[in-house]
């Protein structure tokens, strides 16, 4: 499996770019599914440390904020999306040093509450942050080049889909290091790392921040991409969401997030599309039956039917 | 600080009147979570579902009854039993046909089979009882209100509010802490939230303790429901917010403790009341400051036991 | 034989009432196989948790190399050359038996590169090398949590040999394999020892093995020291054959640990 | 990184060219089949409370007009669309909407923060878009949208006409204390309030400025706080579960009794709350669409659709319904101005959009106009809150009807600035009894 997983990576990137070519709407569709999915990766990497996060929004809504806010002083995509990264991994570093310390439901809670503090806090202050209004972001020069609204958007899904290439791949290396494989140890046998010299905290720690970096990377292009940033991406179903996508695209592989960012926004949409108001309904529905019958998400279905291992 | 509680005293004792019916609620839902999560351990996010389909239900029948004709003395009754009735109903249906399946897989898929079983419930309910607001509050207006004196004034409470919503909470608890400790079902729930693995061992039927304990904490959710509908207007969206207060109750009071879960719910209720009087914008934030400052004390939780590794 | 490695002075601690350590003073020669025994309960492994700094003791020190290292992490005790394995395997249940060990390589190694494999692609043939001395090539990559007892134990142990350490501690190193293979494989695990000059602590429950390969014996009763020396002499001393060996020769024989 | 750029450029080259047609639209449009409307509105959630109702009044108006040959000769289909995902589902909607379904108009949306979203979108997508229900004053005030039309009225004259209604019939109010959901419109509405408040009548004192949890089922605490305080007005624009839930909790614990209600939104919760809504309260509509309303401009056409909306759904039709109504009339006399300007041909939506700039249009009770800014002068009427035998809920009397152009900033003004320069004269000169 892991050796067709390159060629599964570069046929799914080809479908994308393909659908984002017949249907511009689509486009926009999948690059928000392109910058779920880099935030996802993030709980992929948690995951395999056996912790869930519950408050991961709170990382795509500071890198979100980090865009409404900077653009009109920073006005240039390609400055934004390294500052918004590098902002949301500083907030992870000293969140991290502190949620890192629980395990379990404690850290998934505690990662919780710290994404309700900061949704309140976008909600109240509200002449900073216009409430729940939101803040609108313009369209913007990239690295310097001044863009209309076409170039613009394909630019946007260029870099999301370039960036979900690079972390994918990087992340890929990250996991089988020993550093990646010390962080899966996590979920089974924290003491025995210790008896070995590994600080597992630190482990853990390092993997929350680059969590919150590609959580803070999405949020940007999610800014980017929708141009109004609202208080709602930092709610605790937004994290929910990025947790859900994280099963439904399975986690054995690093383009689950990305198969399961892309079904779970392609099935909302023509969910809303043809029951407005039960697309809630649908969602759940198509998830309980992948969990239920679909062990190991879309990735694991991708590998069984390729014939190898879901992991 | 002697000068504050001068001017401010009379005003804390009002908090303190409100906090103990919110801290009631809280419980009741809360307590509920925790008795499931203790036993399966499973995060249970449909628990809000079943709070909100508790409440709707009890306002249902409760009209359904006054339009019977059935004296007005019978609504307290009723709300207990329409809370009854959907814990008995609700709550076995989802133990045997989805937790069921899926007590093997990992702790992340259960709490998102929860959350997709929370999406298809929310639609449920916009399609058995609509949007409109639904309100029911013949129990509250049964009771009448009683004047609590304060600063040559008097304030009017409500009896619901002031008695029966901390009175049921209280009975709850007691109740519960004689069936956990006195009876042999009690000791063996217990027995299962302490050491699961042991209990099983020991040839404790644990399919009949998660059916009995799931059914019972979805009664408590519905009671927590069903208890807030005299007072309160339903409409969609209830039990997301409701779930997300209880989760932080969780997880402040330790794994599976009442005890710990009575403690943080009457922290939370008396603080978030304390802060409408002084520092309204605060209220909000309250119940997850109380989390972090409990957890960074207590990392097991208020009440909870480290769980002891051997090596 | 006569320099000491590690020295272990006025050890006590107490769980509730229990006393787990009550004054042990012990003092572990380099180069030597030093086996204990002694009934349950009596403070056996607790030992081998306070050396590895598990468990702080309430009073006395341990020294190691001349150096206290009473009230230091087992991150840090490790650094300093002490390893150990477990009563209970403690294995990466998800990770396969190559990649428990590599880890193990990797740790030792410096575990901070993210690019370590690119670095030092040595870290996975080490591993196999381990495996290879501890015969276990053949479930390599089979997933931890799917072996035997004796497999579990043994892979446990070649994680903590993979440590490179000069004192291995182990706790039971034997329970749980099967009696057949039992010596063949203690004499595979001595000659890796020997092989890398490792001083070795070991908690035994098989007098035949004590007898064979231990170089000095020390009886643990109810968190003291009972009795210390040759495993000939002790063994033959009628009253620790009355109080240790006559319980754990026969009924207790084989009998697998939870 | 040079990969992504070069890619772009591919991109962006090869690709450009198919994007084109969608955009442009100053090509000879064709009379179309049916004429798609995109309606976005809360179908989840708990702004579903207007949402729904809405989306039924849409429907039955519809159902009405292509049962009368449609707008034009051709007949309507509206597509719906639920606001309550959230801003980055609903701006992927709009996109849809307009790409893949070919929407010729689009109708959005409840919540500030979408219309706040979606408005700019509109115009880069050069599509009609009429904001059918949200009250921001930030939309028309802070930008220029050349699509974009709202055929309503907004907050500040829904807020400014019943503090004039109040200050008029409690000139002696010295104390006021604001209970509001805590989000935009919440903070907002008060920002408003308390602006007008100090220009109109200095000196007021704000005891209590309470914005509990948007989605709160309890307010014991903030009651009780108010019973303590006993201001002599207290100020709310929440609205739906929260209202009535506030209502009836103060109710029961005879608040109404200490203090006078101001809400200038209550007219939606009134039949849910039926006899519990106390007496003697002020309380706007967003509008002047009161099922009582002493003087409609068109009784019959007013009736008929109160009546039509009751026999077809069992309740009264609440704001939101009146709202939806607004923008498919406004949208039915905007296309019928430009095929005659046409002479019979069918506009390009550019054609279309001219077509609304100073429209104005018959609503059942009063008429319409849709200012050069796009921004539409509803009348308000406020009244106090009574019953009377026709209706089984609370009803205004001694209403006054605030004509539009009165309390709305004008212009090119942002409404904070333009409340301040209000005076104390304004109580007495504006409005008229009706």
């Amino acid at each position: 499996m892991k050796r067709i997983e390159p060629f599964l990576a570069l046929a799914l990137a080809g479908a994308i770019i393909a659908a984002a070519v017949a249907a511009p709407w689509l486009r926009f569709v999948l690059t928000i599914a392109l910058a779920k999915g880099i935030a996802v990766m993030g709980i992929l990497l948690l995951l395999r440390a056996g912790q869930v996060s519950f408050g991961h929004a709170l990382y795509i809504a500071f890198g979100a904020y980090t865009v409404a806010f900077l653009a009109p002083r920073v006005g240039d995509a390609a400055v934004l999306l390294p500052l918004a990264a590098i902002g949301a991994g500083a907030l992870g570093l000293l969140i991290g040093l502190f949620v890192t310390r629980y395990r379990q439901i404690f850290f998934g809670m505690l990662n919780l509450a710290m994404s309700m503090v900061f949704y309140s806090l976008l909600e109240k202050l509200y002449a900073l942050t216009k409430g729940s209004d939101g803040i609108r972001v313009e369209i913007m020069p990239v690295a310097g080049q001044a863009l209309d609204r076409i170039a613009y958007e394909w630019t946007i899904f260029g870099i999301a889909l370039a960036l979900a290439f690079a972390l994918a791949l990087l992340l890929r290396l990250y996991l089988a290091s020993p550093m990646g494989e010390a962080l899966a140890g996590i979920k089974t046998r924290e003491t025995r790392l210790e008896f070995m010299g590994v600080p597992a905290r630190g482990v853990l720690l390092s993997a929350y921040v680059l969590s919150a970096m590609v959580g803070g990377l999405g949020g940007a292009l999610i800014a980017l991409t929708s141009r109004h940033v609202t208080p709602l991406l930092a709610y605790w179903t937004s994290s929910g969401e990025l947790v859900f996508i994280a099963i439904l695209g399975g986690a054995g592989g690093v383009l689950g997030p990305f198969m399961g960012a892309i079904a779970y926004e392609l099935i909302r949409v023509y969910a809303a599309a043809s029951f407005a108001d039960a697309w809630q309904m649908i969602l759940g529905a198509a998830l309980l039956l992948v969990i239920l019958f679909a062990p190991g998400g879309l990735w694991g279905m991708a590998a069984r039917a390729v014939g190898g291992r879901g992991r | 600080m002697a000068d504050w509680f001068q001017d401010n005293g009379l005003l804390l004792g009002l908090a303190l009147l409100d906090g103990l019916s919110s801290a009631g609620l809280i419980f009741l839902v809360a307590v509920g979570l925790n008795l499931v999560f203790g036993v399966l351990r499973i995060v249970n996010v449909a628990h809000g579902s079943l709070y909100a389909i508790g409440a709707y239900s009890a306002a249902s029948i409760g009209l359904f009854a006054a339009s019977l004709g059935v004296p007005a003395w019978a609504s307290l009754p009723i709300l207990l039993l329409s809370a009854a009735l959907v814990g008995a109903i609700v709550g076995p249906l989802i133990e045997r046909f989805l937790l069921r399946r899926i007590y093997a897989q990992e702790e992340v898929v259960q709490l998102l089979v929860t959350f997709a079983l929370f999406m298809i419930l929310e639609d449920v309910q916009k399609l058995v009882w609509g949007v409109q607001p639904i309100h029911h509050d013949q129990a509250m207006k049964l009771l009448g209100t009683i004047d609590v004196p304060f600063a040559g004034d008097f304030i009017p409470f409500t009896n619901y509010q002031l008695f029966v919503l901390p009175g049921i909470a209280v009975v709850t608890l007691v109740g519960l802490a004689w069936f956990l400790r006195r009876t042999l079902t009690g000791r063996v729930i217990v027995a299962v939230t302490t050491d699961r693995e042991a209990a099983t061992a020991m040839g404790i039927d644990a399919s009949k303790i998660f059916l009995l304990t799931f059914t019972f904490g979805s009664m408590l959710a519905a009671l927590g429901g069903a208890l807030s509908s005299p007072t309160a207007a339903l409409v969609p969206g209830i039990g997301a917010q409701t779930i997300v207060l209880s989760f932080a109750v969780v997880a402040t009071a330790g794994l599976g403790q009442i005890e710990g879960a009575a403690l943080t719910s009457l922290m939370m209720g008396l603080g978030r009341s304390i802060a409408v009087y002084f520092e309204p914008e605060l209220e909000v934030v309250v119940p997850y400051i109380i989390m972090v400052l409990v957890l960074l004390v207590r990392p097991q939780g208020l009440f909870g036991v480290t769980e002891t590794r051997r090596v | 034989m006569s320099e000491v490695l590690l020295r272990a002075t006025g050890l006590r601690l107490a769980f509730g009432g229990v006393r787990a350590a009550d004054g042990i003073d012990l003092d572990v020669m380099k180069g030597e196989f030093l086996a204990i025994i002694g009934p349950n309960g009596a403070g056996k492994t607790t030992f081998i948790n306070m050396t590895t700094g598990y468990l702080k003791p309430n009073a006395g020190e341990i020294a190691y190399e001349g150096r206290r290292i009473t009230g230091m992490s087992p991150r840090a005790i490790v650094k300093l050359g002490i390893a150990r394995s477990f009563q209970l395997p403690q294995l990466f249940l998800e990770h396969t038996v190559e990649q428990n060990v590599a880890l193990a390589v990797a740790a030792r190694m410096g575990i901070w590169s993210p690019l370590a494999p690119l670095l030092r692609p040595g870290h996975r043939d080490e591993a196999r090398d381990i495996l290879e001395r501890f015969g276990l090539s053949a479930i390599a990559d089979s997933r931890a949590d799917a072996l035997n007892e004796g497999a579990r134990k043994l892979a446990d142990i070649a994680m903590a040999v993979a440590l490179k350490p000069r004192l291995l501690l182990m706790d039971e190193p034997t329970s749980g394999v099967a009696a057949s293979e039992k010596m063949t494989i203690v004499e595979t695990l001595v000659n890796v020892l020997r092989d890398a000059k490792v001083t070795a602590v070991f908690v035994e429950h098989d007098m035949d093995v004590v007898e064979r390969f231990a170089d000095r014996v020390a009886v643990w009763s109810q968190g003291r020291i009972a009795a210390l020396g040759p495993p000939a002499e002790v063994l033959a001393d009628p009253a620790v054959q009355r109080e240790v060996i006559g319980i754990e020769r026969h009924p207790a024989k084989e009998a697998p640990h939870a | 990184m040079t990969d992504t750029f070069s890619r772009r450029e591919v991109l962006a080259a090869g690709f450009g060219a198919v994007m084109l047609p969608a955009t442009l639209s100053a090509q000879p449009a064709a009379r179309p089949a049916e004429f798609k409307i995109g309606v976005t509105t809360f179908l989840s959630g708990p702004a579903s409370v207007f949402g729904v109702p809405s989306r039924r009044a849409c429907e039955m108006l519809v159902d009405q007009i292509n049962a009368a040959g449609g707008i034009a000769g051709v007949p309507v289909r509206p597509i719906f669309v639920d606001e309550g995902p959230g801003t980055d589902h609903l701006v992927g909607e709009i996109r849809r909407l307009v790409q893949s379904e070919g929407v010729h108009a689009l109708f959005q949306s409840i919540s500030s923060g979408s219309c706040l979203a979606c408005t700019p979108l509109s115009r880069e997508l050069s599509k009609v878009n009429l904001l059918w229900d949200c009250g921001t004053q930030r939309i028309f005030e802070e930008g220029r949208w050349d699509y974009a039309f709202r055929t309503q009225g907004y907050a500040t004259p829904e807020v400014l006409a019943p503090l004039l209604y109040l200050l008029r019939t409690k000139p002696d109010i010295r104390t006021v204390a604001v209970i509001n959901q805590d989000y935009a419109w919440g903070r907002d509405s008060w920002e408003i309030w308390k602006t007008a408040m100090d220009a109109l009548k200095p000196g007021v004192r704000v005891v209590a400025e309470m914005f509990p949890r948007f989605g709160s089922t309890d307010f014991s605490t903030e009651i009780t706080r108010l019973l303590a305080l006993r201001p002599d007005v207290v100020y709310s624009t929440s609205w739906g579960g929260e209202l009535v839930t506030f209502i009836r909790q103060a109710t029961e614990r005879r608040l109404h009794e200490r203090t006078t209600f101001v809400l200038p939104v209550a007219e939606a919760s009134l039949q849910i709350l039926g006899r519990s809504m106390p007496e003697g309260h002020i309380i706007g509509a967003r509008g002047d669409h009161w099922n009582n309303h002493p003087a409609p401009r068109d009784p019959a056409a007013f009736n008929a659709f109160v009546n039509a909306y009751r026999q077809r759904f069992n309740e009264y039709p609440i704001y939101p319904c009146h709202h939806m109504a607004q923008a498919v009339w406004a949208l039915k006399a905007a296309v019928e101005k430009a095929v005659a300007a046409k002479s019979g041909g069918w506009p390009s939506d550019a054609e279309l959009a001219a077509a609304f700039r100073g429209l104005t249009f018959p609503t059942p009770t009063s008429t319409i106009t849709l200012r050069e800014d796009g921004q539409g002068l509803e009348d308000q009427i406020v009244g106090t809150s009574s019953f009377n035998p026709n209706f089984p809920f609370a009803v205004p009397k001694d209403m006054r009807l605030y004509p539009a152009a009165q309390v709305s900033a004008p212009v090119g003004q942002k409404s904070t600035d333009w409340l301040k320069t209000l005076t104390p004269a304004l109580i007495q000169s504006a409005g008229q009894s009706i």
